[in-house]
């Protein structure tokens, strides 16, 4: 230890404050989630579970949420196939431009969402595509393949390639290694990386906004376009609280299957 | 992979993208269905917030539900911001149809995106005031390519307990709005440069301003230098409505441009507000639904448009967003909803909305056609727009 | 029919832009830098690392046979040729006549034991030994009895249902063992498959592989940097330095008669006479090796026999090593030579107590030879 | 595989089809047909791109309109803004994690950090409009000293916010490179003679770099483009804003003309973290 003990109080004082700060929106969220009031006032005039049961009852909350879970489970499909190819290729073979994939992947997450959003609708627009969730789905594969990669290509760096030369030396072809050996290696970064590539999609709401179709709103475009609804308020409430809630999950089994490797944002 | 292999595939793409691009033709189809079909299974409508409402909010107002279980057409709706953001869902090709207001009309019909509609058709159209149909807003060549769904002015809506006496001119947002400073709230759109022209049409004749829509580089630059000035006193922009009903609830506006929809809402929830036409007359709207002409489900949207004609939905929808209703038997149904509200919205009344400059697309041709005359428009107004709030 | 012919092999790395050697290539691909010459258009900072500079070698059929080098001499990498993880840049790999430059490694008929065991960690012991068989569609019964069988040869009975990670370094290496011989294959190259064990295992392991060899009368190519294990397990052997093979022999031929000054100094102690210390000691020129434990250490006034060369010198420092003690003696004719002495009747004080003191140096003259300069 | 033999290329070929097909061409491919949208023509009436009717008018009314440039050096002043912020509150908190806390607690901080992280963006942003909005908590905390709240209205309530929903993106990369700093090392310098201020400043902060770099990708570039939470929580107008409003409210080519100037900002700050070693940190 190097710190003195004034510098390691002064840090747990600093991380106090941090963690405060970064949790008393969602506690103000909770607390507004049980007032009865329509309108946001503070405090809060009394408590009631009401919201909830409306909030569970609103067809266009329940529509959101199928839409949000199709498009995460097929953009993550994507993304997950389309990371392990691109990790395994630059993890494992020498090619000529193999220091711009990974720059290429990380670009549809480093670059606004809003240019990609527009550049997508533009194109689809552009080339007579229909919207749809399938649109959506495009889009969100296109921002969850780095996350999938990363993941994949983190955990092909730390496994030795000799039990895959072992594999090979034993008779088996390329596929079967690859089935049989480096595939169980990947198994768990390839469950964090979907996990939380299909999170990323789950909330994600500008790429979304630009290439919905009529009728695939996701539940994140939903609370935006409440939030422009006074009257919707109080629903709104319930479902950002129960997001927030919902965002444990996949925290929590990163957390299980990586161990401390989800401490990383992508990996 | 070879740079120029991936260099080759990027070329490729841009070349049917352009192809694709300079295929289509702005040319309208005249060819209106003779008949209704078989309704579809879907409708998708892109509404103004608050024109299809299905009782969530309270159950006495739902004509979305009636219509779905009698067509069987299910309505999925896409709120549009603007008319701009309407035009261009619209263009998207993805929609059947919606609730356009006259700066959104004129541009689809010009674009051709939209069809004629053939009203005979429509059951309900017969009932509509004639002060409604073949207008500029909603028809080309005597042919109507819409139906009303209702109109309304641009409200001044005040505090009552700040402002104590019912302002009577927009003055208390210009000039007059000093004591107001930070508390006036105005619409944050580019179409609030007309608002800027009405007022002064009144306060500047000299420069003869004869459409607020459509400005030449002087009556342009004096009606923005007119918005710089309100700016700098502080003006707070809304962009959704809900901005704009939180800032009065909270007290953070006393006064501002408004439509009789927000207020209604606020005096539900018993804030002490209300909402006046001044002297000078107003921008407004008079909405029309209007049909794609590539629409996936025409039966079920002409269905919509002769629903939302009826008694029952019209007089729901206009008094839910406080509006005119569009016809005699619709304003039967909704003063059962709320008594007095044809009088109020001045449902007849034709020298009212005489008053009222109904939201049109600025033109560079100013929408004449006198070659001499050249006018702002709509990407100057938006460019000056950006410019006003963006600085 | 030889095992294996190598022909001309050579290897290069790299010589393209943005391209390194794998790092997956343990001792391929460091070290020996490119004086060969790049590859054509590869710039000065790109240029190709040479691994492996032109081998030629025939292996015998059932014969023990090592790869000695340091590390980077391209033993591993001729090693890894063999097996079919490296492609060669040149030349060809006759596998018992037939062909297999061109063959992938699951087309080969020899297996390997890796340096880190390579087992798989997701994988029973047992499911370790049967992956060979059950890639090749050996049927399950006979499959088992083989593993059975394997795993008895390596003393593992019993461990079939063990996960690797719960077996010790030394239980790991036979479980690679058994993995790679249970597929009977007729060439077994086992790449410094010791290098991780304590020394005491190393050695009991060292006596239990040529047992082994012996016992299933297979070819084994076994690289090494260890040249003590090399002449112990061998039947012969090929020295390796900067991708090429200095010397090839039998574990004596190499120890006693180094081809050149490379070999004697990678096996054994580096003992040189050169120059006009040569010329004045043995009374011709050129460079002379001479093992340390062939040197006596008498008194300076002694006079040597006919037979003997002589040397005066001075102790310079005494390394004391339990049984033996080490001396290094500077030279009066320049140079300084290193003797080895069994501590027989010497104490660990007399030893060290011999520091500075003057001595003469006396070996008979058939164990100085000459040798080349590699 | 690392063996080379003669059918890896083609292998090689069918591995990259998949990514490369999908984000070089679908991706690329749109963000070209973006580029290309700058320099064509649109109907002043009606809105519409003509496809291959060159023009530089996009680029044009960029220069020339004093706006867009207040607005861009604003988005970008701003994210320089919150990055700083976000680098100034996460290094404590990241270092109190990898250095300081047993590990039990770091386990839950980890936790605690990756929640917020995890949690739906909008939900985060809302509850912070419910927070500053008049009659809101602020407002209620801040009465007693006298003291107005700042209304929707505000540009540091943008700046607030933001630094909000991406401090967790730069704690965890900074948390990151702080722990695989082996103790050793800090060990090695003290024994040498450095105090623990040299340690920090010549040992410690070299290292922990990279992850600064790492996080300020996020939250560089997320502020670069975010217009929701301006919208939402002020009504000021930032990079975001012109590109979303430009696209809807009909002069795509003025959208598409700016949106290249975030793209290039972060290509550039891209390639020069990527040289500082942040991609390793990711």
């Amino acid at each position: 230890m190097v710190e003195s003990r004034a510098v390691r109080i002064a840090l747990r004082i600093a991380t106090a404050l941090a963690v405060s700060f970064l949790y008393m929106p969602l506690v103000i969220l909770a607390i507004y989630a049980f007032n009865p009031s329509r309108l946001l006032v503070w405090p809060p005039t009394g408590f009631t579970l009401g919201w909830f049961g409306e909030a569970a009852a609103n067809p266009a909350v329940i529509r959101a949420v199928i839409n949000s879970l199709l498009a995460g489970a097929l953009a993550t499909s994507i993304a997950l196939v389309l990371g392990t190819l691109a990790a395994y290729a630059v993890q494992r073979y020498r090619f000529f431009g193999r220091e711009s994939i990974s720059f290429l992947l990380v670009l549809p997450i480093a670059l606004p969402g809003v240019v990609t959003g527009i550049a997508l609708r533009t194109t689809f627009t552009t080339f007579g595509v229909d919207f749809g969730l399938m649109t959506i789905v495009i889009g969100h594969a296109t921002f969850c393949v780095v996350i999938v990669y990363n993941n994949v290509i983190a955990r092909l760096r730390r496994l030795p390639r000799s039990p895959e030369e072992a594999s090979a030396d034993l008779g088996a072809d390329a596929a079967t290694t690859f089935r049989r050996i480096t595939l169980p290696g990947m198994r768990t970064a390839l469950l964090s990386g979907g996990l939380l590539a299909f999170a990323l999609s789950f909330d994600e709401v500008i790429v979304t906004i630009f290439t919905a179709g009529p009728g695939t709103q996701t539940i994140p475009m939903w609370i935006y376009q409440a939030i422009g609804r006074p009257t919707e308020l109080p629903v709104v409430n319930v479902v950002a609280l129960v997001l927030v809630l919902l965002s444990v999950i996949p925290v929590w089994l990163a957390q299980r299957i990586a161990g401390g490797e989800a401490a990383s944002l992508s990996r | 992979m070879k740079r120029s292999t991936v260099l080759g595939m990027l070329a490729a793409v841009a070349l049917v993208a352009a192809a694709c691009g300079t295929g289509a033709s702005p040319k309208p189809s005249l060819d209106m269905p003779s008949s209704i079909g078989e309704a579809e299974d879907e409708l998708n409508l892109i509404i103004w917030a608050g024109y299809a409402e299905r009782g969530e909010v309270d159950p006495a107002y739902d004509w979305v539900t009636p219509f779905e279980t009698e067509t069987g057409c299910k309505v999925n709706t896409t709120d549009m911001g603007s008319s701009a953001e309407g035009v261009q869902l619209m263009e998207s090709g993805q929609y059947d149809g919606g609730s356009f207001s006259g700066n959104a009309t004129d541009r689809l019909m010009a674009s051709g995106t939209v069809a004629p509609v053939n009203v005979s058709l429509l059951s309900n159209y017969a009932n509509v005031f004639e002060g409604l149909k073949n207008k500029a807003h909603n028809s080309k060549d005597g042919v109507a390519y819409g139906v009303p769904h209702g109109r309304g002015p641009n409200l001044l809506a005040y505090n009552t307990e700040v402002v104590t006496e019912a302002p009577t001119s927009w003055d208390p947002i210009w000039e007059g709005g000093s004591e107001y400073a930070g508390k006036i709230s105005i619409y944050g759109y580019s179409d609030f440069i007309a608002d800027a022209a009405i007022h002064l049409m009144e306060t500047t004749p000299d420069l003869k301003i004869t459409n607020p829509y459509q400005l030449n580089q002087a009556q342009f630059d004096a009606a923005v230098a007119l918005l710089e000035a309100q700016r700098d006193n502080g003006a707070v922009y809304w962009a959704s409505y809900s901005d704009q009903v939180s800032g009065f609830a909270a007290g953070d506006l006393v006064i501002g441009t408004t439509w009789q929809f927000q207020v209604n809402l606020l005096q539900a929830e018993g804030e002490p507000v209300e909402a006046v036409l001044p002297d000078e007359g107003s921008t407004g709207w008079s909405d029309t639904w209007m049909i794609h002409k590539d629409a996936a489900h025409p039966n079920c949207m002409y269905l919509w448009m002769n629903h939302m004609m009826s008694a029952e939905a019209n007089g729901q929808a206009t008094v839910w967003f406080g509006e005119a209703p569009t016809s005699p038997q619709a304003c039967t149904y909704a003063e059962t909803l709320s008594p007095g509200h044809c009088d109020l919205t001045h449902a007849t009344d034709e020298a009212y909305y005489s008053k009222i400059w109904y939201w049109a697309t600025p033109r560079a041709d100013c929408a004449d056609t006198d070659a001499a005359t050249t006018c702002k428009d709509q990407a100057a107004w938006t460019e000056a727009w950006t410019s006003l709030t963006g600085s | 029919m030889p095992a294996i012919r190598l022909e001309g092999l050579v290897k290069h790395f790299g010589g393209e832009p943005g391209r390194r050697a794998p790092a997956g290539g343990g001792t391929a691909g460091g070290g020996v830098g490119g004086a060969a010459g790049g590859s054509p258009g590869g710039s000065a900072q790109n240029e190709a690392i040479v691994a492996v500079a032109g081998i030629d070698l025939e292996i015998v059929d059932g014969e023990f046979f090592s790869m000695l080098g340091p590390s980077g001499s391209g033993k591993t990498t001729t090693l890894r040729m063999i097996a079919g993880f490296e492609r060669p840049t040149a030349g060809r790999i006759v596998l018992h006549g037939r062909d297999v430059t061109d063959l992938p490694p699951f087309e080969r008929d020899v297996n390997t034991v890796f340096q880190d065991y390579a087992l798989f960690p997701h994988m029973s012991v047992g499911e370790n030994v049967a992956y060979g068989l059950m890639v090749r569609k050996v049927p399950r019964p006979e499959r088992e009895v083989r593993v059975a069988d394997a795993l008895r040869m390596v003393r593992l009975e019993g461990y079939e249902r063990r996960r690797p990670g719960q077996l010790s370094g030394g239980q790991r290496q036979r479980v690679a063992l058994a993995r790679a011989l249970v597929n009977r294959p007729r060439v077994l190259l086992l790449d410094e498959p010791l290098g991780a064990l304590d020394l005491k295992l190393r050695e009991e392991m060292q006596i239990e592989l040529k047992a082994i060899q012996q016992a299933v009368g297979i070819t084994f190519i076994y690289v090494t940097h260890d040249q003590e294990e090399a002449l112990t397990m061998s039947d012969r052997l090929a020295v390796f330095n900067r991708g090429r093979i200095e010397q090839l022999g039998t574990p004596a031929d190499v120890y006693e008669r180094p081809a050149t000054r490379f070999v004697a100094g990678f096996v054994g102690t580096s003992n040189l006479l050169t120059g006009d210390s040569a010329r004045a000691i043995i009374g011709s020129a050129g460079t002379f090796t001479v093992r340390p434990e062939k040197i006596h250490l008498v008194d300076p006034a002694a006079t040597p026999g006919p037979d003997e060369a002589s040397a005066t010198g001075t102790i310079r420092e005494v390394v004391y090593l339990g049984p033996d003690t080490r001396y290094i003696v500077a030279l009066d004719a320049g140079g300084e030579l290193v003797v080895t002495q069994q501590n027989l009747a010497t104490s660990s004080m007399e030893a060290l107590a011999a520091k500075g003191r003057v001595v003469r140096l006396t070996w008979k003259r058939q164990h100085n030879l000459p040798v080349g300069d590699g | 595989m690392t063996w080379l033999h003669p059918r890896r290329g083609l292998q090689l070929r069918l591995l990259l089809a998949g990514p490369i097909g999908w984000l070089g061409v679908v991706y690329l491919g749109a963000l070209l047909i973006l580029l290309l949208n700058a320099f064509w023509t649109k109907d002043s009436f009606t809105g519409r791109v003509e496809p291959f009717s060159w023009t530089l008018d996009a680029f044009d009314s960029l220069i020339t309109v004093e706006v867009y440039r207040t607005i861009a050096i604003r988005t970008v002043v701003m994210a320089i803004l919150v990055t700083a912020t976000d680098a100034l509150i996460a290094f404590p908190i990241a270092y109190y994690m990898a250095r300081i806390a047993s590990a039990r607690t770091r386990g839950l901080l980890v936790i605690a950090v990756l929640m917020p992280l995890w949690a739906a963006y909008l939900a985060k942003v809302y509850a912070w409009r419910t927070i500053i909005q008049g009659k809101g908590p602020l407002e209620w905390v801040l009465a007693p000293f006298g003291i107005a709240g700042p209304g929707l209205d505000e540009i540091a309530n943008t700046w607030l916010v933001l630094s909000y929903l991406w401090l967790p993106y730069m704690i965890l990369p900074i948390y990151a490179s702080l722990e695989r700093i082996p103790g050793s090392l800090l060990e090695a310098s003290s024994d040498l003679g450095a105090r623990a201020g040299s340690t920090f400043r010549r040992v410690i902060l070299p290292l922990a770099f990279p992850g600064v770099v790492a996080g300020s990708i996020f939250t560089f570039s997320l502020t670069l483009g975010d217009y929701i939470t301006p919208d939402l929580v002020s009504d000021t107008k930032f990079i975001g804003n012109v590109i979303y409003d430009n696209s809807s409210l009909g002069s795509l080519p003025l959208a598409a003309a700016y949106s290249l100037l975030p793209v290039a900002i972060m290509i550039v700050y891209l390639l020069v973290a990527r040289r500082l070693g942040a991609f390793e940190s990711l």
